[in-house]
């Protein structure tokens, strides 16, 4: 299962709630104001770095360059574009949009 | 593969509607079909046919007219939510057409994967 | 029939699927429409025969309080219709344990029957489903 | 008291300006000032012509027509967010005026206070 | 100093926020979504109910009772109408949404 | 001058009147169109030679971010516009210390030079308001 975050984590509630609700193995793809939940050195990074142990986490390569937040994802989150994105959603059975 | 796509919030207010039309874009550019591009809530106002944006900004409206007459996409507004919203045919962008909810649940049927774009 | 489900046959195209529907709802009512346009999608997919589920997480269980007068806010109050589901054959509604607790209410603060699940149970269910739709 | 309104979203979809009308109700009823509303972003959605709700629900639309010529209130639609939402002189609403962003700090600078409506 | 919140403090950061800015002696007035922030026995009570030690709380009855929250206010806040929402605002020098 | 302040005539009216505005942002830009809209009514604001103060808490400070490249998102990147505000006689950037803690950010990561200020400061700050808008 492929969930989406497209919130910060500073501002809602969403990231936190999808990492309660992601089972293992499942992916997390973070976009728009979700990429802010990418990054290191924030408040919530160890949180995001501990899920990391569970569940794969992308981010939209294009959302972190517009905000510019380049070179500060954490470590073992990988860094996709829009095609990327639509090859998770095919590699997932289902999509859930955290909104 | 075919997939259906539902935008829930308008143009330039939320970047819901340009996440989508990227997603949809990179699809057909790897030869996936797109089902249907559902709108509702404020997405109706993807569809308004008025929207004048700056002319050094994108324009999302005539983003999806254009796609639609390129790709053949069925760009569909939820009727009840377009009336809270303003949106009637008078105002409506080539390549969109209303219609009920419940293509919103066919999409979800005759597709293989449902992508929510949102708030 | 017709115009409700936006002119599909429904035994033209989508006969003989049945998918598995979760619409999860996240959102608190009144604030936004979210709650409301939300459940008008739930009715409509009613007619679908397809198996449906609701799931109330966060600030989504407070659309089923107990209670609601809307009277001085002068916006319709869509709770009741939430009782009528059953009506339309859709009766699996599924409550968060932890959303109920962040909140200090309990089955009886809420207007229909549910079934009250862990996050992990929560995990589960949406893994089981086909389409997941939220708003 | 002179006051001076922002409404910063659209009708039906957030409760913003409900509050902000029955704010305004309010305050006139207790013998206040209402100096303008402006309405800004998803706001100048509030002055649309052709928004049809169901019949069962409020008419936010009206409403507002009906409270400026009852009362005299100046609403004002923010120029470059209409235009950016497809509003226009010939879908505005009665008693809505369409007009530029200096009307808003002119609000500021005259109101005793401001109240902002919002997401 | 008159401070309107408008969001649920489960969703979102706007009632945090304000109460780290709020000075001693200001006021706070939640209305909308805000008013989940106004009640009892949840995981934000505590928090309300000290910063009721240094300001003024309020919530809008209206939002209150659309949201069948009636009989659930911490006591201090004080109930009110969209009348004294008008008061409020004109007892105040200045009034701040926390959008 | 008459278009974009919405044919005011500055000189009437508001003659005389300088009051404090604060503008706080509180918004990540892009995600939704707050920030941008609000940097539209800023520059509005300088042709009334009112007093001018902009603050950025919570996810605001992230629209001063450097390095933003919006290519990819087909999106304009306003941030540039920030630089120009001195220009506009807007040199009152107040920023959250609290904010870019929480975020991981330093000054050298903000775009124009701005005062740092603690909770109790940016309280202070508030309270000084004469009219105080956000978007």
């Amino acid at each position: 299962m492929l969930h989406t975050v497209n919130k910060s984590p500073f501002d809602r509630n969403s990231l936190e709630s999808c990492l309660k609700h992601a089972k293992k193995g499942s992916a997390i793809l973070l976009i728009e104001d979700g990429i802010y939940g990418a990054l290191k050195g924030t408040a919530v990074t160890k949180k995001v770095e501990e899920a990391l142990k569970k569940v794969s986490i992308y981010a939209l390569y294009p959302d972190i360059e517009a905000r510019g937040m380049q070179d500060r994802a954490v470590d073992g989150i990988k860094l996709i574009d829009y095609s990327g994105f639509v090859d998770l959603v095919a590699e997932h059975n289902t999509v859930q949009a955290w909104l | 593969m075919k997939l259906g796509i539902l935008v829930n919030e308008g143009p330039y207010t939320h970047q819901a509607s340009d996440t989508a039309y990227l997603f949809v874009k990179a699809a057909i550019d790897k030869g996936h079909k797109i089902h249907r591009v559902f709108f509702y809530h404020d997405g109706v106002n993807n569809s308004s046919s008025l929207t004048e944006p700056p002319t050094d900004d994108r324009n999302i409206v005539a983003r999806w007219s254009k796609l639609a007459k390129e790709h053949k996409i069925d760009l569909v507004v939820c009727v009840a939510a377009a009336l809270r919203r303003g949106i009637k045919d008078n105002n409506l962008a080539e390549g969109f057409r209303i219609s009920g909810l419940g293509q919103l649940i066919e999409t979800g049927i005759q597709s293989d994967r449902t992508v929510v774009f949102g708030d | 029939m017709t115009e409700s489900t936006g002119g599909i046959d429904m035994d033209e195209g989508t006969s003989g699927v049945v998918k598995k529907f979760l619409y999860v709802n996240r959102k608190a009512p009144y604030g936004t429409i979210y709650a409301l346009e939300s459940l008008e999608v739930v009715l409509i997919a009613a007619a679908f025969d397809q198996d449906v589920s609701l799931a109330f997480l966060d600030d989504g269980v407070y659309q089923i309080a107990k209670g609601q007068h809307t009277k001085g806010i002068d916006v319709k109050n869509f709770s009741p219709t939430f009782r009528a589901l059953e009506g339309y054959d859709i009766e699996k509604l599924y409550v968060s344990k932890d959303a109920m607790e962040t909140r200090g209410l309990t089955e009886k603060d809420l207007l229909v029957p549910v079934t009250v699940l862990g996050a992990e149970e929560i995990a589960d269910l949406m893994e089981q489903q086909d389409v997941v739709l939220s708003f």
